[in-house]
C-alpha cells in the first residue's frame, strides 16, 4: 500500500486551515507532527463517556478507564515490537532520557567511568547526560561527524578503545541531519570493548517515520514521544528491557508506584508501574494507542516509502535555490525526512518568518541541538521537516518562499 | 498585518545599508557584547562618551534583518544626544516593542518603524537586542568599566 | 452567586451517561473530576486549529501554541493569586512534589537536619521525602493526628523544638479525611523554631475546592494537579516564589530549560523555563486555562459554599446508615468534601462494587495513604468524594446502595 | 452481568459460613501469609501434607467478600488430593479467572461459581489470593520450608 497524502490530509483538521490566504503547508513535523481526527476522537471518547482516574477504582469507569491506558501499553509495545512491562509512560522523549539519567546512569557511573554520546543529539539525549557527568564525575565523549553529516564509526573506535566506555546514549535519526545512524553497529562497537555496555537510544524521530523492533535492535533503552508520531502532546514513553528497570531505583515516586508505604520508607511495585508516580496522562495515552493504530493501518513500510520518495524530491526542490546549502545527506536511502538548510546571506529568521507569511511552516533556530550548531559553524538553521500528509504539491509553495526570501533579504 | 507590512522600506534600507556598522572606534570607549544563544544573534556595541553625551557609535555582529536593521536605526536616533536622554528614548522603544504608543515618536525617528514587530512576539527580542546593548554600554560606563558581555535567552 | 449543580451538569459529558441503566452519580471527585465542555472545546481548538509546538516558531501557528501555553500559566498564576515566573508546568502534583524533593531538599538536608512532614499525606507527598532521606541521611518526623483527625499542633511544637526542622511537607486538605490544615499555623510553628525553614505545601485537594492565595499563604511552594479541578490529565504545576527557583538548580534536563549548551555542560534558561524540559503539556495547558476561567466565573467562594452545604448534608445521610463511621472532623467548617467511612462488617471493596453496580462512583482503598490507613487502624476506606456537579439528588442513591451492601453482606 | 449475579448464593454462602477457616491446624504443616497492600487483604494458609496430598488445610484473615469466599471454595475442593493434582487445578482455576474455559469444571466444585468474576478485572486478584496462596503453600512443602511470606501488589 503507497500513502495518498492528498486523501489523508482531511483527516487532520489543522491542515485545512488557510494562513494569510493560502493553504497551510506544514513542514515542521520534526518539531510536533499533526494530530488526526481518529486520535482526537479516542481522547474525546475517554473525556466524554469514561472520564475518572485508572487503576484499583471498582466501578464501570474506572475500569474503562484502566483498560484504555493499559490498552495503549500494550499497542505501542506491539508497535515497536518490545514487552510491555518494559513500557514506561513519560510526559515526553524528554523526561525518558532523564529517567534514565538518573535511575541507571547516575546510580551506576562514577569517575574512572566514561559515557559516550554523539555530538548530534538532541539537547534532551545530551544535557541528562552532561549534567549527571558534573555530579557523578565520570567522563563524557562525543562521536564526531565525517563530512556527510554522519557519525565517524573510525574515530568512534578509538573513542571506546581504554574499555572505559559503560554507556551509549545515541539518537536513532538526527532531528537536523536527517542521518539514520547505524544503531547495531554502534552497539556492537560498543559492547566490543566492553560487553557490559548499556545502550540508550533516542528513538524520537525514528519511531514515527521508520518501522522499528526494539527486540531487533538488542538495546537498553529507547525513548520516543507521541508528540511527533501523530498522537497528543504530554505523553512520551521509556521502552526498556524489563530486567533493566528491574535492577533500577525509581525515578519519580509517589502513588502508584509503591508497593507498600510506611513512614520509614517504601517498597516499590512491579515494573513497569514502578516507574509511572502519580496520575498517569489517561486521555494522552488513549490518544497514542489511537496514533499507533492508526500507524500501523498506513504500515511504517509504506511510511517509510512515502518518506525517502518525498524527501528525494523536497532536496531536488531546495537545491533548485541559488545560494542554498543542505547541511547533512543527501542520499536519501541513509536519512530520514527532516532536511536542514542555509541560504547564504539570509538569517534563518528571515527565512522563517517569509515563508510563514506565505503560509509554510517550518523551523528555524537551533532545533536544541547547540553542540551540533557550532560543528556545523552556524548559529541556526532552516529545517523542512515532512510526514504522511506532506507530498509534492507543497514543495512549489515552499520554493516560492524561498526565492522570495532570497531576494526580498539581498544585500 | 502582513510580513511585507512589518518590513518597511525603511527597515529594509538599514538592512541592507546599515549605519554605523563599524568592527571598532577610535578612542577610548567602552564595549559590550550581547549574544541570543537560542537564536544565534550576536551583537558587539561600542559606545563613546563626552560631555555626558553619545559622541561616539558603532556596532557590528550577526543576526536577522530586524536586529541589524534595528541596531542601526537605534545609532542614528542616539548619537549626540545625552546618556540620561538616550537611556530614557531607549526605555520609550522598549515599551513600543511591548505593545504601548511611543512617547518620543519624532526622536525615535527611523526606529518608529519596528513598532509592528510588536505584532511578532518571537522578533520583539530581534529589535531590542542593539538597544539593550546601548543600555547596558550606558551602565557600564556609568560603573566606570570599559567592557560587559551580556548572554541572553530568547 | 451561588451554585446550580444540576444545571451545570449538563456541561459535563459523563455525567450524562446511564450505568446499570441508571443515573451515573459521580462521587468520586477527589481522585479525578470531570471535564467540562469548555475544557474539552479548548484543547480542541488547539488540535484543529493551532496544532504546532510552542516557543521559538517564527509562524503563526506557533506563536498561537505559545500564547495558549504562556496564556495558560498566567491564568493559573492569577488563580492562585502568585507571580507567573513562579509557575512551573508539570505533568501531574507527583512531580511537582518530585522537582521539589530533588531540586531543593536532597541539595540542601543532609545528617543533622529534619524534614518535618505529617502521618496523613497522600504518598505524593510523602515518599519523595523519605526517597530523599534514605538517599541523604536526613531525618524524617511525622506530625500526628488528634482524635478527630486533626494535626495535633502540640505534639508539632515539641517536634520542631530542637531546631533541626529545615523543611515542611504538608498536605493543605486531606484526600482521605478532608480536614483543612491550618497552614499559616503550621508554618509559623515551623519558622518560629527555624526562620530558614522552607514550607512546601500539597495544594492538590485545596485549590480545586477552596479560594486559595498562594501569597497570603506566604508558603515557598505549593503543589497542584489539574485533572482534579476540571482540568484535563496530563497536567500539574509547581507553584513557587520566584527567588526559590532561582537558587534551585534544574531537575529534569532537556530542550527549553537551557540558555546554551556546550560539548561538556550547559547554562540554564530563566526561571520557570528552567524547569521545564522538552515539549510541554500544550493542549493540556490550553485546557487547564479553561478549567481555570470556569472555576473563576463560578467564583471559588460560591464552591467553597456549595461543598459545605453538600458535605453537611452528605455527613447527615451518611449516618442515617446502620454501622457507619466517619473517619476525620464532621464539622463542615474545618474540612473539604472528601468523606471516608467505615461499614461494620462490609469490606470497602464490596462496599464498592455494590456502589458501582447502582450506578453510584465512590472511591475504595487505601487511597494512596498507607501510613494514614495503619494510624485509623484500617486497610481501606470508602469514600465519598464531591463537586460543583453534585447536589441533593445524589444522596438518595449512595444511601440506597450502603444499605443494600449492609445487608447484602452481613453476615 | 450485574453485580448480584456475580455474587451468587453459592458465593455468599461460602462467605457468610466460610469452610475450613480457622486459626491454627493441628500437626506439623506449612504456614503461609500472603498480603495485597494495595486492597488490604490478608491470608494466612496453613497446608498438612501426607502421603503427599492435602491432608489438612486451613485459612484465615482479612478481605473482601470475594477472596474470603474463594479461599473457602477452594480448600472444599483440594482437601484430600494429591499436590500434584491440586497445584494442577489451581492453574485451571487461574486460567478461568484470565477468561478460559476451566478444564476441570466437576473437580472445581464450588470454585465455578467464581467464573464471572472473571469480566471484574480488579477483583480477578481477590478470587486468586487464597489460590495463589496455596500453590505458594505446596512449593514451600516441596522446598523443604515450613513458612513463606509473600506480598502482592494488585
Ligand atoms: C492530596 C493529594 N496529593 C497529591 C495527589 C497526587 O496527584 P497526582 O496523581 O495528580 O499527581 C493526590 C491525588 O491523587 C492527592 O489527593
Ligand atoms: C531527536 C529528538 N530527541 C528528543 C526530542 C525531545 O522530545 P520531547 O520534546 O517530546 O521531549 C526531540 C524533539 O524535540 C528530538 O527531535
Amino acid at each position: 500500500m503507497t500513502i495518498d497524502a492528498a486523501s489523508l490530509r482531511s483527516r487532520f483538521p489543522t491542515l485545512g486551515r488557510e494562513l494569510e490566504g493560502r493553504r497551510l503547508v506544514y513542514l515542521d513535523s520534526a518539531a510536533s507532527s499533526q494530530t488526526p481526527d481518529t486520535v482526537l476522537d479516542a481522547m474525546d471518547r475517554y473525556y466524554r463517556f469514561s472520564r475518572s482516574n485508572v487503576h484499583r477504582g471498582v466501578y464501570p469507569l474506572a475500569e474503562e478507564a484502566t483498560d484504555l491506558y493499559e490498552g495503549a501499553r500494550t499497542a505501542l509495545a506491539r508497535f515497536v515490537d518490545a514487552d510491555p512491562r518494559g513500557v514506561v509512560f513519560t510526559k515526553n522523549a524528554t523526561e525518558a532520557c532523564n529517567l534514565v539519567a538518573y535511575s541507571w546512569v547516575r546510580a551506576r557511573l562514577g569517575p574512572g567511568d566514561t559515557l559516550l554520546t554523539t555530538v548530534m543529539e538532541h539537547h534532551a539525549n545530551h544535557v541528562p547526560f552532561t549534567y549527571a557527568a558534573q555530579a557523578c564525575g565520570f567522563e563524557v565523549r562525543h562521536i564526531p561527524l565525517t563530512e556527510d553529516g554522519r557519525l565517524d564509526l573510525d574515530v568512534a573506535r578509538e573513542l571506546v578503545a581504554d574499555g572505559t566506555v559503560r554507556f551509549l546514549a545515541v539518537g536513532h535519526v538526527s532531528n537536523v541531519l536527517g542521518t539514520i545512524n547505524d544503531i547495531p553497529a554502534l552497539s556492537a562497537l560498543v559492547r566490543d570493548a566492553n560487553p557490559e555496555a548499556v545502550v540508550h537510544v533516542d528513538g524520537t524521530q525514528a519511531v514515527p517515520h521508520l518501522p522499528v523492533s526494539f527486540r531487533d535492535l538488542d538495546v537498553d533503552f529507547y525513548a520516543v514521544t507521541g508528540h511527533k508520531m501523530l498522537g497528543p502532546t504530554g505523553i512520551g514513553a521509556l521502552i526498556a528491557r524489563p530486567e533493566r528497570l528491574e535492577a533500577m531505583e525509581p525515578f519519580l515516586a509517589g502513588g502508584d508506584m509503591i508497593r507498600d508505604v510506611t513512614l520509614e520508607g517504601a517498597t516499590w511495585n512491579d515494573v513497569p508501574h514502578k516507574f509511572e508516580a502519580g496520575t498517569p496522562m489517561i486521555a494522552e495515552a488513549a490518544g497514542l494507542g489511537a496514533a499507533v493504530t492508526m500507524l500501523e493501518e498506513l504500515g511504517m513500510d509504506a511510511v517509510r516509502e512515502h518518506e525517502v520518495a518525498f524527501t528525494g524530491a523536497l532536496i531536488d526542490a531546495l537545491l533548485t535555490v541559488d545560494g542554498l546549502t543542505i547541511h547533512g545527506p543527501t542520499d536519501t536511502a541513509v536519512r530520514g525526512g527532516a532536511v536542514s538548510f542555509a541560504i547564504d546571506g539570509v538569517h534563518p529568521h528571515d527565512v522563517g518568518a517569509m515563508l510563514g507569511s506565505k503560509g509554510v511552516c517550518v523551523r528555524v533556530g537551533h532545533h536544541c541541538t547547540k553542540p551540533l550548531m557550532r560543528c556545523l559553524g552556524v548559529a541556526a538553521t532552516t529545517r523542512a521537516s515532512a510526514y504522511v500528509y506532506n507530498d509534492l504539491d507543497d514543495l512549489e509553495p515552499l520554493v516560492e518562499g524561498l526565492e522570495a526570501a532570497r531576494t526580498f533579504f539581498a544585500r | 498585518m502582513s510580513l511585507e507590512d512589518m518590513y518597511q522600506d525603511v527597515i529594509l534600507d538599514h538592512y541592507r545599508k546599515p549605519h554605523n556598522r563599524a568592527p571598532s572606534l577610535e578612542g577610548e570607549h567602552v564595549h559590550v557584547h550581547h549574544s541570543n544563544p537560542l537564536c544565534g544573534d550576536e551583537m558587539d556595541l561600542r559606545l563613546r562618551v563626552a560631555d555626558d553625551a553619545v559622541d561616539g557609535l558603532v556596532f557590528d555582529g550577526e543576526g536577522c534583518s530586524i536586529s541589524q536593521a534595528s541596531a542601526s536605526a537605534m545609532t542614528a536616533a542616539v548619537l549626540g544626544r545625552g546618556l540620561k536622554d538616550a537611556l530614557d528614548l531607549t526605555e520609550d522603544f522598549r515599551r513600543m516593542m511591548h505593545g504601548e504608543d511611543p512617547a518620543r515618536l519624532d526622536d525615535l525617528e527611523d526606529a518608529i518603524a519596528f513598532q509592528g514587530v510588536a505584532r511578532f512576539p518571537v522578533r520583539v527580542k530581534c529589535a531590542l537586542l542593539g538597544w539593550m546593548a546601548l543600555r547596558d554600554a550606558i551602565t557600564t560606563y556609568e560603573r566606570g568599566a570599559s567592557a560587559h558581555t551580556v548572554t541572553h535567552e530568547d
